[in-house]
C-alpha cells in the first residue's frame, strides 16, 4: 500500500488532491482532443489520414440522422448482448460448477490460462458453415471471447468467500437455498461482478472485431469497409462512435463495480 | 514526391528507363486466375529481362488490394476494376493504366453432383449463393439475371454466403440450390472425385466484363513513366506465354500457387480460354459497360453519379491501335 | 443448563490416508443459567473446535452436548455464536446485518426493525445503523456481530476470541461494555479468550484447557466480587487468580508452541536440529 | 472443504492428471465427428491437418509465414514489455501522477482496438511496421497495467526495511521492488503477450504482406480448409507452449511468495 | 548515548491546503548505552512516527536525534529497526533474509553466512535457514525479522509493537528470549508495545505517550530486579507499577478511542447520536 492510501480517508483534505487530480485528467484529456482536432486543421496532416475530431462528430450526427448507422448499431448490439447473455447463462453455472469441484479446476486451469492466446475468429468459417450467413457465428465468437473470463471470475469469486460467512450461516441453521441466496451470492458478487464487466467488454471486443476482420455488417463492419472504400470520414465516424460507447459502457460498470467493492471490502 | 521516395528506399527505387527494384499486388495473390501471367512472367525472367526486380505481395480482393497500394506505398496494382473507380471517386491517388482480366469465365454456379439442380432453368423458385457483398460473384449474378431468358430471376432469390467454402457447404447441406464457385477452387475440388455438377457458367451469359485493370501511383505515371512501360510489357510476356503454352504454364502457375496442383491449374486455364480471359492491357468496351451497369445494380454508384472515365483511366500506355473511345460506354 | 458429556473431536478419521489430528478429548463440563465461563488454553489446543461442537457446526466423534436435557445435534437456536474473525457481512448495512438472523427466521419487518434498533442501542451504536460495516473499525464490527447474535435471543452465547484482533485498551472497555449487556440480558455466556486478565475480569469460573489434545486441565472459581470496577487490579485475590492461571498456562503455551513448531518443521520438511 | 469420497478409486492428483490428459482427447474427438458431419469445405480431419502442417514445413509454405509473424511478434513483444514495465514502474511510484493516468489507460484498455487498426496502416503503411505497431498497443497494457497494479502491493514495511538499512535507489529497485512485484508482473507478461500475439494476428488478418494471419485469409478465401486449420494449429501450439512456460514460472513464483495477493487476472 | 531533542511531526504541512496531523509533539528523551526502555500509548499517539524520526526514515518538522552528539540525519547503521507488521522478505529464504542488509553493504559471502547462521541460532530458528517466510508462523517471523536487524550489530534497536500480532502467551514466551538477547548483545533498546504486562517484564523505563498529539506524560522507572523470572508477577513492586501504569494509561486510552471513533464518524459522515 502507497502512503496515502494506508491513511487515505477524508480528513486528510483528498478532495483538494482529487480536485487535482480531475484537473489534470481533463487537461490530459483536452490535450488529446485538441491534438486530433487540431493537427488535420492546421494542415500538420493530410485530411485523408486524420479529420477534425469536430468533424467526425457532426459526420455521426448526420449518420444517425440519416439511418445509415441504425442498421449496424442493431446489428452489433444484438451480437453482444445475446453473447452476453449467453456467457451468463453457461458462465456462472460452469463457475459455480469449478469451485464445487476442486479437481475439475485442477483440470481446467493451464487450459483457461492459454485460452485467450486462441485466435477464435479464424473459426469463423467453420461457424459460417455451421450456421449460415447470419448473426449467429459473430454471436459465438463474442460468446467464445466472454464465456472463460466469467467462469473464472465466478469461480474464483466464489473461493475467496471468507469461511467465516457460512460459518454465520450455518449458526443461524439456513437452509442450503437461503445459504446460497443469502450468503454466497452477496458475498461473491463484487468478484463475480468483476468477471461480467470483462465478459461484456469482451463480448464487445469479440463481436466488433470478428465484424472487423470477416462479417458483412455492424459497426465493426462499417469500419473497415469504409476504409477499404477510401471515406475516411465514415471510417472515423464509425470508430470514434464504437469508441464511445464501449467508454460509457465502460465507465458505467467501473461505476458499479465500485459500489459493490465499497460494500464488499473488509 | 519526396514521400514517394521516400516510401520506396525502404524496398527499392526507381531507376532510368524503366527499371526499378520494388513490391507490387495483384489481387488474390498468389492464387486466382488473374495472378496466372505474373507467375510465368516471373519464372520466365521477362521481369529481369525488363530490368525489374519485383515482389508480389498478396491481398485480398474489392477494395482491399487499392487500400494496399496505396497504403502499402506500392507503385503498381491489379485490381477489381469496380473497386478502382471506386477509390477514384473517393479521392485516392491512382490511375488505371491498362486492363487486365475482360471476362468472367472463371465463374460458375455449382450444386452436387446428381442433385435435380442440372442447369439454369431448375433454379427459377430456388435460392443461389454468391459470396459477398460487393464481389464478382454477387456482380455477375446480377447481370446473369438481366441476362437470362429461360427463367425468370425475379423468382430467384440470392443469397450472400460469406465466401466459397460457406456456399459450397451450404449447397451440400441442401440449404442453398447453387452455389457460387471459381477457379482453381473448382477444378482442385473436382480433380479426385467429380464432387459438383455446373449449374451453369457466369461466361455463357455474360461476355465481357473488366474484372481486372491496373492501377498505378500518379507519382509514378508522372516521373516514371518508363517504368509503367516495361511492367506492362513483362506482364504482356507472360501473357503470350501463357497462352503459347498452357501445359508449361500450368506447372508454373502451381509451383508459385499455394496448395494446387498442375493438373488442376491446367484445367482450370482451359476452362477461362486464355486467349479471352486476358487482356495484354487493352480496354474493352462492352466489358466497361458492364462494370458501369453492375456498378449501378449493386448501388456502388448513385443513380445520378456518372463514371469521368477519361479522368480515371490513361490510355497512353498501350498501342494506338488499343485505344478505345470512351465516349461509347 | 448446558451439559457437555465426554465431547470429542478428531479431524481426518474419514479421510482415508490422511493424518488424523485429535483436536478435542473427553470434554465434560456443566454451566449454570446466566453463568459467565472463560476458557482458555495455547494456540491450537482446540478451543474453537469445542465451540464448533458445541454449536452443532460440526459432529462429535464420541460425547454429546444437552441443553435442558435434550440432546444438541444441529444448529439450535438457543445458542447463538460470536466468531472471532469479523464476521458482519460487508453487503449489508449494519441494521440489516442485526436483523439478518430474524429476517431469515420470517418475523415481520417492522418487529425485527425495532428489535435490532433495540439491541443497537444495547452495544452503543445508536446512529450507525445505516453504516455499512466497512465504513466501522474493528471493534465496532465487533459490537455489530454481537448485536446479531444478541437480537435472536439465545439463552447461551458462545464467543471465540471476540477482541482477539483488538489492543488491550480497547478490549477492556468492550468488556466491560460486554459485561453491562450479559447483566442486562441474563444470557450465559461461554467466552475464549488468550488473555489471562480478560478472563479474571469478565469470568465466574475459568476453564483452562491442555496443549493438543485439548482437555480441561482446571477449572479454576473466580472468587472477585461483582460489580468488578477498576480497583480489582490491585487485590491480593486478583494477583492470586492470575499468578495460578500463568502458572497453568505457561506450561501448556509452551508445549503448545513445541507443537506447532514441529508441525510447520515437518510441514517444511524436517529440518535438522529444530 | 473438498469434497472426498469414502473409498476413493483414484486420489485427486490421478484424477487431475488424468483430466488434464483427457481434454485435449476430447477435444481431437469433437473435431473428427465434426469433420464427418460439417463436410470437407468446413472442416477435415486431424489426421489431415496434421499432414497437411507437417508438409507445410517441409515444404516451406507454413515456416515463411510463421518466421515473418514471429519476428513481428519478437520485436512487438520487447518493445512493448519495455515500455509497459517501464512506464508502470513510473506511474507506480508516483500516486499522483497515477490517478491522472489510470481513468485513460484503463478506457483505451477497454474498447476494441481492432477498430483503430486503419489508423495504424495510415500511419505506419501496409506492413511489418504497422504489424509491430499494432501488437504493441494490443500488448502494452496488460503489460502496464498489472506493472502498476503490482507497484501498489509493494509493502510499505518493505520499503522502511530497505531505508532503515540504508539501501541506495538502485539497491531499492533491485532488491526489494522488483521481487515485490514480479508475481503480478509476470500475470502482466503472460497476458500481454497473449494480445500482442492475438492483436499481429488480427491485423494480418485484416491486411498484411505475409504472416500465418494473412495466409489464413488466404486459405478461407480459396477454401483449402486443410492449410487453414494447420495454421490455426499452429497457431494455437505456439501459443500454448509459451503460455505453458508462462503457466510454470507463474506456479513457481506463486509457490514461493505464497499466495500473497492474487493480482485479478484478465 | 541516544538522546531525543523537543522532537516533532506534524504530516501534511507540505501539501498545502491539507489539514495537518500534530503526531509526535516535543519529545525529549536520553536512553543510556545497554538500556531497555519501552514507550506505550494509545492507539494513533505516534509511537511508529517516533520511532520513523529516531531512525530517520522521515525528517523532524522540528528537534533532533544525537548518538554520541553527532546528530542523526538519515539512516545510520548504528541504528536497527524491527517492525511491526511482518516485514520479513517472503521472496528470500531466511537465512537470505537475515544476510540481506550484510549483502548489501557487500560483506563476502562467506563471512555472511556465518555471521547470518550465528543469529538464526541466537534467535532460535537453526534449522530453518533455507525455508521460505511463507511457510512459517507469524511468531517466527519475527524472529527472522529480529535475526536480520541483530546481525548488522547495530548499538540502537528500535522495535515497533514486534509482538503486536502474537497472542499472549507467545509474546510472554519470545519476551524472555528477548531478554536473552539483549543480555548477550547489549544492545541499546527501545521498545513499543500495548501490553503494561510486556513493558513492565522487559524495561528498565516505561514512557507513557499521552493520545495525540504524542508527547512524553511520564517517564516510570521499573524497581523490578533482574533477572526477572516468573516469580515478579505475584510481588507487590510488580502490581504497584502496574497499576500505576494503568492509570496513566486509561484517561489517554479513552482519549485515544475518542479520537478515532470521532474520525471514523467523520468519514461515514457525522452520525447523530454516537
Ligand atoms: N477442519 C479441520 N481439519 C483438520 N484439522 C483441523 C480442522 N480444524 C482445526 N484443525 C486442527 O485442530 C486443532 C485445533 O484447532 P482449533 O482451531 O480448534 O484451535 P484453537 O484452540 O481455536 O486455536 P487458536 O487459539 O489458534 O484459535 C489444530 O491443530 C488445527 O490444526
Ligand atoms: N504519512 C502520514 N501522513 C499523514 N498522517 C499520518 C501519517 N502517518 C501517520 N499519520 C497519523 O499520525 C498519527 C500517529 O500515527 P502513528 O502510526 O505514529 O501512531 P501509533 O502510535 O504508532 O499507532 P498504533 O498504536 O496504532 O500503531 C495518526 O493519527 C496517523 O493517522
Ligand atoms: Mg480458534
Ligand atoms: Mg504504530
Amino acid at each position: 500500500m502507497a502512503v496515502e492510501s494506508r491513511y487515505g480517508s477524508g480528513s486528510f483534505g483528498l478532495s483538494d488532491r482529487a480536485n487535482r487530480i480531475r484537473i489534470y485528467q481533463t487537461l490530459v484529456v483536452v490535450g488529446l482532443l485538441g491534438t486530433i482536432e487540431l493537427l488535420p486543421r492546421l494542415g500538420l496532416v493530410e485530411p485523408t489520414t486524420l479529420i477534425p475530431l469536430t468533424e467526425m462528430l457532426s459526420e455521426i450526427v448526420s449518420l444517425t440522422v440519416s439511418g445509415e448507422l441504425t442498421p449496424h448499431i442493431i446489428q452489433t448490439f444484438s451480437a453482444i448482448f445475446a453473447a452476453f447473455a449467453l456467457g451468463i447463462a453457461t458462465g456462472i453455472p460452469t463457475g459455480v460448477l469449478l469451485w464445487r469441484y476442486d479437481s475439475l479446476k485442477d483440470i481446467l486451469d493451464p487450459y483457461l490460462l492459454t485460452y485467450y492466446a486462441i485466435p477464435v475468429f479464424a473459426f469463423y468459417p467453420l461457424l459460417i458453415a455451421i450456421f449460415g450467413l447470419n448473426i449467429l457465428p459473430i454471436i459465438t465468437i463474442a460468446w467464445l471471447f466472454s464465456v472463460v473470463i466469467i467462469i473464472t471470475n465466478t469461480a474464483s469469486g466464489l473461493k475467496e468467500i471468507p469461511d467465516i460467512y457460512p460459518e454465520v450461516g450455518r449458526n443461524l441453521n439456513l437452509s442450503s437455498a437461503q445459504m446460497f441466496r443469502h450468503i454466497y451470492l452477496p458475498a461473491a458478487t463484487p468478484y463475480v461482478f468483476t468477471g461480467l464487466k470483462l465478459g461484456f467488454i469482451y463480448a464487445l471486443i469479440g463481436t466488433v472485431a470478428s465484424e472487423f476482420i470477416l462479417a458483412e455488417n455492424g459497426l465493426g463492419w462499417l469500419i473497415s469497409f469504409s476504409y477499404d472504400s477510401f471515406d475516411v470520414q465514415t471510417m472515423y465516424a464509425s470508430m470514434l462512435f464504437v469508441i464511445l460507447v464501449s467508454l460509457v459502457v465502460n465507465v458505467a460498470l467501473i461505476v458499479i463495480e465500485r459500489r459493490l467493492y465499497q460494500r464488499a471490502r473488509t | 514526391l519526396d514521400d514517394l521516395e521516400q516510401r520506396l528506399t525502404g524496398d527499392g527505387g526507381f531507376g532510368d528507363d524503366g527499371t526499378f527494384t520494388g513490391d507490387a499486388t495483384v489481387t488474390h495473390w498468389p492464387d486466382l486466375m488473374y495472378n496466372a501471367p505474373y507467375h510465368v512472367a516471373l519464372e520466365n525472367g521477362y521481369f529481369e529481362e525488363e530490368g525489374i526486380e519485383i515482389d508480389f505481395v498478396g491481398s485480398e480482393g474489392g477494395g482491399t488490394t487499392v487500400r494496399n497500394v496505396v497504403d502499402g506505398g506500392l507503385p503498381f496494382g491489379e485490381v477489381a476494376t469496380p473497386a478502382a473507380i471506386n477509390a477514384y471517386l473517393a479521392g485516392t491517388p491512382i490511375v488505371v493504366v491498362a486492363g487486365a482480366t475482360r471476362t468472367v469465365d472463371e465463374i460458375n454456379w455449382v450444386a452436387p453432383t446428381g442433385s435435380e439442380i442440372e442447369s439454369i432453368e431448375d433454379l427459377e423458385g430456388g435460392t443461389m449463393g454468391f459470396t459477398s457483398a460487393g464481389s464478382v460473384t454477387e456482380t455477375t449474378a446480377a447481370l446473369v439475371s438481366s441476362n437470362v431468358d429461360e427463367i425468370d430471376p425475379e423468382s430467384v432469390e440470392f443469397q450472400e454466403m460469406g465466401g466459397v467454402g460457406e456456399g459450397v457447404t451450404a449447397v451440400e447441406d441442401g440449404a442453398i440450390d447453387a452455389a457460387a464457385n471459381m477457379d482453381p477452387i473448382y477444378s482442385d475440388q473436382q480433380e479426385e472425385e467429380e464432387t459438383w455438377q455446373v449449374v451453369f457458367w457466369a461466361g455463357d451469359y455474360v461476355d465481357r466484363f473488366q474484372q481486372t485493370s491496373i492501377i498505378v501511383d500518379p507519382d509514378v505515371v508522372e516521373e516514371y513513366p518508363d517504368a509503367v512501360e516495361t511492367y506492362l510489357d513483362a506482364r504482356a510476356q507472360g501473357i503470350e506465354s501463357l497462352r503459347e503454352d498452357p501445359e508449361a504454364a500450368a506447372e508454373v502457375f502451381s509451383d508459385g500457387a499455394e496448395g494446387f496442383s498442375t493438373e488442376v491449374m491446367r484445367d482450370a486455364i482451359e476452362n477461362v480460354d486464355p486467349d479471352e480471359y486476358y487482356t495484354t492491357g487493352e480496354f474493352d468496351v462492352e466489358g466497361l459497360q458492364n462494370v458501369e451497369e453492375a456498378m449501378y445494380a449493386t448501388d456502388l454508384l448513385d443513380e445520378d453519379e456518372d463514371i469521368p472515365w477519361d479522368e480515371i483511366f490513361d490510355q497512353s500506355f498501350l498501342d494506338e491501335d488499343d485505344h478505345i473511345d470512351f465516349e461509347e460506354i | 443448563m448446558l451439559e457437555l458429556h465426554n465431547l470429542s473431536k478428531t479431524y481426518g478419521l474419514n479421510d482415508s490416508s490422511v493424518s488424523t489430528v485429535n483436536a478435542v478429548d473427553g470434554i465434560d463440563l456443566m454451566v449454570e443459567e446466566g453463568e459467565f465461563v472463560s476458557i482458555i488454553g495455547p494456540t491450537g489446543c482446540g478451543k474453537s473446535t469445542l465451540f464448533e461442537l458445541i454449536g452443532a457446526l460440526i459432529d462429535p466423534t464420541e460425547g454429546e452436548v444437552r441443553i435442558e436435557d435434550d440432546p444438541v445435534t444441529e444448529p439450535d437456536e438457543r445458542i447463538g455464536m460470536v466468531f472471532q474473525d469479523t464476521s458482519t457481512f460487508p453487503w449489508l448495512s449494519v441494521i440489516e446485518n442485526v436483523e439478518f438472523g430474524l429476517k431469515m427466521n420470517g418475523v415481520p419487518k417492522t418487529e425485527r426493525r425495532d428489535r435490532a434498533r433495540e439491541m443497537i442501542d444495547l452495544v452503543g451504536l445508536s446512529g450507525f445503523e445505516e453504516a455499512s460495516p466497512t465504513e466501522l473499525s474493528g471493534g465496532m464490527n465487533q459490537r455489530v456481530a454481537i448485536a446479531r447474535t444478541l437480537v435472536m435471543n439465545p439463552d447461551i452465547i458462545l464467543m471465540d476470541e471476540p477482541f482477539g484482533a483488538l489492543d488491550e485498551q480497547t478490549r477492556l472497555i468492550l468488556g466491560e461494555e460486554l459485561l453491562r449487556i450479559w447483566r442486562e440480558t441474563g444470557a450465559t455466556i461461554l467466552f475464549v479468550t488468550h488473555s489471562i486478565n480478560e478472563a479474571v475480569h469478565l469470568s465466574d469460573r475459568i476453564a483452562v484447557m491442555s496443549a493438543r489434545p485439548g482437555r480441561f486441565k482446571e477449572i479454576v472459581e473466580n472468587p472477585l466480587p461483582r460489580p468488578r470496577t477498576d480497583d480489582i487490579l490491585g487485590r491480593d485475590e486478583y494477583n492470586d487468580i492470575v499468578n495460578r492461571l500463568w502458572d497453568e498456562l505457561r506450561a501448556e503455551s509452551k508445549k503448545g508452541l513445541q507443537q506447532k513448531m514441529e508441525e510447520e518443521a515437518q510441514e517444511y520438511g524436517a529440518p535438522e536440529g529444530a | 472443504m473438498s469434497t472426498k469420497s469414502q473409498t476413493p478409486l483414484l486420489d485427486d492428483r490421478q484424477i487431475v492428471r488424468l483430466g488434464r490428459i483427457a481434454v485435449p482427447i476430447v477435444i481431437l474427438v469433437l473435431w473428427q465427428l465434426g469433420a464427418e458431419v460439417y463436410g470437407q469445405f468446413a472442416l477435415v480431419t486431424p489426421a489431415e491437418t496434421l499432414e497437411t502442417a507437417v508438409d507445410g514445413f517441409q515444404d516451406g509454405w507454413m515456416v515463411e509465414d510463421l518466421l515473418v509473424t514471429l519476428t513481428t511478434l519478437v520485436i512487438a513483444y520487447i518493445i512493448a514489455v519495455v515500455s509497459g514495465i517501464w512506464v508502470g514502474i513510473m506511474l507506480g511510484l508516483n500516486r499522483f501522477w497515477q490517478e491522472v493516468f489510470e481513468p485513460a489507460i484503463l478506457g483505451t484498455y477497454s474498447i476494441p482496438k481492432i477498430t483503430l487498426f486503419p489508423i495504424f496502416l495510415l500511419i505506419f503503411g501496409l506492413g511489418m511496421d504497422s504489424m509491430i505497431a499494432f501488437g504493441w498497443f494490443h500488448g502494452v497494457f496488460p503489460v502496464l497495467i498489472l506493472t502498476m497494479s503490482a507497484m501498489a502491493t509493494i509493502d510499505d514495511t518493505h520499503m522502511n526495511v530497505a531505508q532503515s538499512l540504508g539501501l541506495s535507489q538502485w539497491q531499492r529497485f533491485k532488491e526489494v521492488i522488483v521481487p515485490s512485484i514480479l508475481a503480478g508482473l509476470v500475470i502482466g507478461l503472460r497476458l500481454g503477450f497473449s494480445l500482442t500475439f492475438l492483436g499481429i494476428i488480427i491485423g494480418e488478418m485484416f491486411a498484411a504482406r505475409a504472416g500465418l494471419g494473412h495466409s489464413l485469409m488466404l486459405y478461407m478465401e480459396t477454401v483449402q480448409v486443410d492449410r487453414m486449420l494447420a495454421i490455426i494449429t499452429v497457431l494455437v501450439l505456439v501459443a500454448s507452449v509459451i503460455n505453458a512456460v508462462f503457466y510454470i514460472i507463474e506456479t513457481r513464483l506463486r509457490r514461493r511468495a505464497g499466495s500473497s495477493g492474487d493480482v485479478a487476472a484478465m
